[in-house]
């Protein structure tokens, strides 16, 4: 059985590939699909723990988890496109009309 | 003789805005393109108004003394979560009437009235969550509405604006709320609260719990708005429609600080923790930070609701040293609720100065403190009322909130947190300089343009008197509020 | 669309430095021996049903009840599309057209003015009384 | 079933807040209902106040436990760490005699405003009559509060009606931003008072000031070592940490009292209306903040360096506010140099042990510096509001009731026997003087308060001098602007209290003459047994000292500042009792020529006044311009400007704060690990 170490470093590193993708991408679409990304490294862990610990608690949690990504997706396409016909375009950088 | 309620009736708060939105939807889909904004904001009204009441109910019946828990432990109602229910019930209340005039040409009303009744549904059920898994789930009730909410103006660039930063940092956020949810069940196996503190095994463990602890804090900060959470607050509380504004500005942190009071209380014990996994030191950090920063950066801004969206933050800040005091001894109920009720008296204080922001937003005044200028001659009861809000914001004894941040400190010093107390106050006193910038600017400087007040809007009066006269009189009825939030905070630790 | 989607890689070194403190946190950690494996006869997929619904059943797989998670989830997706309807229609006098039209690039034809004001207006509009920022 | 009187006390303070709700009601619903703008319902409720408070303190005379006290609780306890929150009346004969001094300064400031508000056409009455009510309330609340919370909530309230009232001419540049400056920097001091306040509550469960669980009682009885142990924080023992609660709420006193280094507020404060000067910055709320350290003296007593700070902060406010007086041109600015410095006296006496003497001080300072307020107030209106000192000159013929009025208040000022203030100030220097045998701390505060002697008989004189005598110096001092009976009558009352009031205490008459003539003593002494002048002659920590014998003692210290008062009137009088007298801070590089042509007479005199008086003047004035002040902006400048460097992180760019957002998570992950050995 693979030991469960294998599964938290391959979340994490799900996660940080999700990160990165955030911090240095300017496309909103690519920003959504980096927030899967983070969403799935958490499902991972559940399901693995789930697993460890021999409960459902953790599987079930994440199939809840898979349908708030769709929430989620289905806000922030709404957001996106509200952008793109305020700014012409997806870029998360060009609207700064607001700060300091 | 009494007739018992079912159990499930303890949630009649929320319950009450669930049914609010869905009578809101069925308006909405018989009629799509009704332009009867009585009849909408009136059902939205009722409801909270309603849930208002059944919260009040509730705990003057001592409803919750003795916990309710519900449905395989997963909710739990006592008096902690009816105490918030009330607190967001009543900002609810005052937001959907101050939308009735604000909303008055915008398409989308039912659309409107429905998402602020989820997003409550949402609050109210964030402090009654037992389980992690309601915990996550009810936080993103709260907030999927709101990012809508937020960018509901949508030719506006402002509002789209915000609505993308506050859903992208949102976004950010939860994820991490979900990772580390995902590692401390890892540890615990389990998602119950109560259990999660008796199950945890710290030995060899203690890395991966301790960072699941600090990023579901990290996810409720996103809430509470604390630094380093806080970037999307200056920006959406700014951008959004005012009644928004406000109720993100009050209710969503409220229900923020709510959340995490019972999970670091419940799950995450003060005293088995503090040795190894310090989150009490963290919150410290981000009380202090947030504080500071909140409170320096509102000093110096041009424009008004900007400068209320940094002291929001501020203001985050000195809620936060409830949570920053616990000790894990019997100082802790004072403390925590010290806390609550500076909440409850933060959402009418805070409510109503946004409200009148909405207000000068609806006569087109502009929105820096120069636009403010002579505003008074105009428009003397509602610029006194905002006087009123600054002045309690800033914890002049001429309200509740002097009494709310009095208690709130001596809690902290009582827990021995004396610095925290003296960094709070020395943030008060900046914060009295841009507080009174804006009583200047309506009372005292000469008017620089010629302000077209036509009318003055029912709705919107209404929900700034009712805040204001709120916020006076919870100054000689502090006793009941305190008595409330004790109980309240007896319920958690 | 955008000319240049790549920004600078430098903020990416903060994604590095978080999986840096994960990975030593997460090798570092000692994990017991597994439960190995689910007690209960019922599989997988059928206790998960039960969980959902709360339903005791003596051979399923134990897990915590998700009843409330599961209506709440029901209210999210519902508040989710109605959010996302909303922000999606476009409505041109009046008349409300397809939603998640591909051709973004209009320009807005209507006259209609924003009725209320939440942020800062863009700076070509005309509306010259609100100069600040 | 309390006496009539104690009944009535709540309508003290209820009595002008009707006045304030009238004056803001009426006036701006039907502001021609309102008589006189709102002066008429504002001299009657103060009128009554005095009525009602004169009758309270014979009432509290009368009564056999010497006070009277009742409260409601307002928040009561719950839980473990329970305490109740209450608000009371407390009258005993400190706070009975401190409401007759308000309300009596009140009414004549209401009547007094009908010639300087009224009669000079000023707008917006109701608001000024209405700040008037409001700030009378206020004070009269403080005065007879309970317990230390519902004070501190009354001393906020004041500093509001300050900052209203300073801005009251809003329309000019100065006074918005003068009260805004009052404002800050008195809320500066205020925020120490907060934290003091709270932590008086979390170490001993209650602020009440009177009772047998009244904090300054359990205080001593910890000390002392009996009774219940308090929670102590930082670690202290229970003498620092009371120590540290001392200095905390020292700090709202400071910056209430105008002492150094938060006096900067009150010369600015000139820019209000100048019977706001004389009602709020000179008579009652710089007061509270003296008031309330007498109010709680029972605690301060039990810690003597708390005591020696006070003390030494008091003398050198006292003396560094004096030389500063003495280059001032605007006749308002020497009286709010004056002001600042005898509140230092009041504080030197109060840390010197003097509870008596300082309380004594503040009485009749009450009195005259509202007098020379009023008196200056009536030469304003007489000068078309120029307040210039080198644009008068000659006007004691022109109006002589403000003439020998303001006379009588300069002796007692300069401190001229038989004067009333040479009686309080000279006790306070006595007390200062006894207690300062016997330790070096409270002789050097004493002998800056003597030395500040010198300047007040100095700047007093130079004021008189150039105000009223030699040739007048402009048209408008040649022909002034008549007042009417308005203006004097106040006058004349406060002109008679500044020359009699020090009557009620002769000390160096008692003890020369053996009769018993210290009568304010009498008074103080007669309230309850934990708040008599007595207790706190116990409590005082000093020894004392003297010279020769107690009558030598007496006898020198009254000798030696009323030879030093008069030498500082004499040299003003030399210098400045000329028909044209010179601007002499200007010519201090030919202070040869000044020598051969004017005042050969008396060198010695001249290189005083000359050589070393305003030199000294000179450098105190620009430290307080420069430094004192300096800091004070430079603090509020800074914040603003580190708020604007702050701000700078909001970039507006999103990916940006995902950045510093992930860095916040990874250097708190990494902090709190280390601290938690998780690696």
């Amino acid at each position: 059985m693979v030991p469960i170490e294998y599964y938290l470093l391959l979340s994490a590193a799900v996660f940080c590939i999700g990160v990165f993708g955030i911090l240095t991408r300017k496309n909103a679409l690519l920003f959504l699909m980096s927030v899967e990304l983070l969403l799935n490294a958490a499902n991972i862990n559940l399901v693995a723990f789930s697993r460890f610990h021999g409960n459902l608690t953790g599987q079930t949690f994440s199939l809840f988890t898979l349908a708030l990504a769709a929430a989620e997706v289905a806000i922030g396409i709404g957001i996106i496109l509200v952008l793109y016909r305020n700014f012409a375009d997806v870029d998360v950088t060009k609207a700064t009309t607001m700060r300091w | 003789m009494a007739y018992q309620l079912p159990g499930w009736a303890a949630l009649a708060p929320t319950l009450t805005f669930v049914a609010a939105a869905l009578v809101l939807f069925l308006i909405d889909s018989i009629d799509p393109d009704s332009e009867n904004r009585a009849l909408l904001a009136g059902t939205a009204t009722v409801g909270s108004l309603v849930a208002a009441g059944f919260a009040a109910w509730f705990l003057i019946a001592g409803t919750g003394e003795e916990p309710f828990t519900l449905y395989a432990d997963s909710l739990v109602v006592d008096s902690m979560s009816l105490f918030f229910a009330f607190v967001f019930a009543s900002v609810t209340a005052m937001v959907v009437v101050a939308s009735y005039d604000y909303m008055r040409d915008h398409s989308y009303q039912g659309e409107y009235y429905a998402l602020v009744m989820l997003a409550a549904t949402g609050m109210t059920l964030m402090p009654a969550a037992n389980s992690l898994a309601v915990v996550f789930i009810s936080l993103e009730l709260a907030s999927l509405p709101s990012y809508a909410l937020v960018a509901i103006l949508k030719k506006n660039r402002g509002s789209v604006e915000a609505g993308l930063k506050y859903f992208l940092i949102g976004a950010l956020s939860s994820s991490i709320l979900a990772y580390g949810i995902s590692l401390v069940y890892g540890v615990s196996g389990t998602l119950l609260l109560p259990e999660i503190a008796s199950a945890v095994e710290i030995e060899g463990l203690t890395g991966v719990l301790g960072i699941g602890v600090l990023m579901i804090l990290g996810g409720f900060a996103f809430k509470t708005a604390s630094v380093p959470f806080h970037f999307w607050a200056p920006e959406a509380y700014e951008g959004a429609p005012a009644p928004i504004s406000a109720f993100l500005s009050s209710a969503s942190k409220a229900a923020g600080f709510a959340v995490a009071f019972r999970v670091f209380t419940v799950a995450f014990p003060v005293e088995a923790y503090v040795a190894t996994i310090d989150w009490v030191l963290a919150v410290q950090i981000l009380a202090v930070v947030t504080m500071t920063l909140g409170n320096f950066a509102a000093a110096t801004q041009d424009t008004v609701k900007r400068m209320l969206a940094y002291s929001s933050v501020g203001h985050a800040g000195y809620a936060l040293i409830a949570l920053a005091s616990l000790t894990g001894t019997g100082s802790d109920q004072f403390v925590l609720g010290g806390g609550m009720a500076h909440l409850l008296v933060y959402g009418f204080m805070n409510t109503g100065a946004f409200l009148f922001v909405a207000l000068a937003e609806y006569w087109s005044v502009g929105r820096t403190f120069e636009d403010y200028n002579g505003l008074a001659k105009q428009a003397p009861f509602a610029c006194a009322a905002m006087t009123l809000f600054m002045f309690n914001l800033a914890g002049l004894p001429v309200g509740a909130g002097f009494m709310s941040k009095y208690f709130l400190f001596a809690g902290a010093v009582g827990a021995g947190f004396w610095w925290l107390t003296a960094v709070g106050a020395i943030n008060s006193a900046l914060s009295l300089y841009y507080y009174s910038r804006v009583v200047k600017a309506m009372w005292i400087e000469e008017p620089t343009q010629e302000f077209a007040i036509e009318s003055k809007p029912v709705g919107l009066y209404a929900a700034i008197a009712a805040a204001a006269v709120v916020t006076v009189l919870l100054l000689p009825g502090f006793g009941p509020v305190w008595a409330f939030a004790q109980d309240a905070a007896a319920a958690l630790v | 669309m955008t000319n240049q989607d790549r920004g600078s890689l430098l903020p990416g070194l903060a994604a590095v430095a978080l999986f840096g403190v994960l990975a030593v946190v997460f090798v570092r950690a000692s994990f017991g021996d597994p439960a190995g494996g689910f007690a209960g006869s019922e599989g997988v997929t059928a206790s998960i049903g039960y969980a959902m619904f709360n339903i005791a059943h003596p051979d399923a797989i134990p897990s915590e009840g998700f009843l409330v998670a599961f209506l709440l989830i029901a209210v999210v997706l519902d508040a989710a599309l109605d959010g996302a309807v909303l922000l999606a229609r476009r409505d041109e006098g009046g008349e409300i057209t397809t939603a998640l039209r591909s051709d973004a690039a209009e320009t807005d034809t209507t006259e209609e003015r924003v009725a209320t004001d939440g942020g800062t207006v863009d700076a070509d509009s005309d509306d010259t009384q609100e100069g600040h920022n | 079933m309390a006496a009539l009187p104690f009944e009535l006390a709540p309508a003290i303070a209820a009595l002008p807040f009707v006045s304030f709700l009238i004056a803001l009601l009426v006036g701006a619903f039907a502001p021609r209902l309102l008589p006189k703008g709102g002066a008429i319902p504002g001299i009657l409720a103060t009128a009554g106040s005095l009525v009602l408070s004169v009758w309270a303190a014979v009432a509290v005379w009368n009564h056999p436990d010497g006070m009277y006290h009742d409260s409601i609780t307002w928040v009561a306890g719950v839980g473990d760490a329970a305490f109740d929150l209450q608000f009371g009346i407390l009258l005993d004969p400190l706070s009975t005699m401190m409401l007759v001094i308000v309300s009596l300064v009140a009414v004549l400031v209401h009547v007094f405003s009908l010639g300087y508000m009224n009669d000079e056409g000023e707008t917006g009455l109701p608001r000024y009559y209405a700040g008037l009510g409001l700030f009378t309330a206020s004070m009269l609340s403080f005065v007879f509060a309970s317990n230390l919370l519902m004070a501190f909530m009354f001393f906020e309230l004041v500093g509001l009606c300050s900052w209203l009232l300073i801005g009251f001419w809003f329309r000019e540049p100065g006074p918005p931003s003068a009260a805004k400056k009052a404002f800050l920097v008195t809320r500066f001091g205020d925020y120490f008072f907060l934290v003091g306040v709270v932590g008086v509550f979390a170490t001993f469960g209650t602020t009440a000031f009177v009772g047998s669980e009244s904090f300054p009682i359990l205080a001593d009885q910890v000390l002392a070592g009996e009774g219940a142990s308090v929670t102590t924080f930082l670690g202290l023992d229970p003498q620092a940490w009371f120590s540290v609660l001392g200095l905390l709420i020292l700090g709202g006193v400071i910056g209430k009292s105008a002492q150094f280094p938060l006096h900067t507020w009150l010369p600015d404060a000139m820019e209000g209306p100048t019977p706001v000067s004389a009602l709020i910055h000179a008579a009652t709320m710089v007061a509270a903040g003296v008031y309330l350290v007498a109010r709680i003296y029972g605690f301060y007593a039990l810690l003597p360096q708390v005591m020696a700070l006070i003390a030494l902060v008091g003398g050198f406010t006292a003396l560094f506010a004096a030389t500063m007086g003495v280059v001032k041109r605007e006749i308002k600015q020497v009286l709010a140099y004056s002001t600042i410095s005898q509140y230092g006296y009041m504080m030197l006496g109060l840390g010197a042990g003097g509870y008596v003497a300082a309380t004594f001080h503040l009485m009749t300072h009450a009195f005259f510096k509202a007098l020379l307020f009023l008196g200056a107030g009536s030469v304003i209106i007489a000068m078309h509001h120029n307040e210039n000192m080198w644009d008068m000159g000659g006007l004691k013929e022109k109006m002589p009731v403000t003439y020998y009025a303001f006379l009588s208040g300069s002796l007692a000022l300069a401190g001229i026997v038989p004067f009333s203030g040479f009686w309080s100030k000279d006790e306070v220097l006595y007390e200062a003087l006894v207690h300062g045998l016997e330790s070096p701390i409270l002789l050097a505060a004493y002998a800056m308060g003597l030395l500040a002697v010198f300047f007040t008989g100095f700047y007093t004189f130079r004021m008189v001098f150039l105000t009223f005598h030699g040739k007048p110096r402009t048209d408008t001092a040649r022909d002034p602007h008549a007042v009417g009976w308005n203006v004097k009558v106040p006058l004349v009352v406060l002109g008679t209290l500044a020359a009699v009031a020090g009557l009620v205490n002769m000390v160096p008459v008692a003890e020369v003459t053996g009769i018993h003539l210290e009568f304010l003593h009498d008074w103080l002494d007669a309230g309850p047994e934990a708040l008599t002048a007595h207790h706190y002659a116990d409590l005082i920590p000093y020894a004392s000292g003297e010279i020769g014998s107690p009558l030598l003692t007496v006898l020198l210290s009254a000798g030696v500042s009323l030879g030093l008062a008069l030498s500082g009137a004499g040299a003003a009088w030399l210098l400045y009792d000329v028909p044209e007298p010179i601007r002499h801070t200007d010519r201090l590089g030919r202070v040869k020529t000044v020598l051969f042509n004017n005042y050969y007479q008396d060198e010695f005199q001249v290189w005083l006044a000359n050589g070393v008086t305003l030199p000294l003047a000179r450098v105190a004035d620009k430290f307080d311009q420069g430094v004192i002040d300096g800091v004070v902006n430079g603090v509020s400048s800074v914040s603003l400007f580190s708020g604007g460097r702050i701000k700078r992180i909001q970039t507006g760019v999103v990916s940006n704060y995902a950045f510093l957002l992930t860095m916040g998570l990874v250097v708190l992950l990494v902090f709190i690990g280390v601290t938690g050995g998780w690696f």
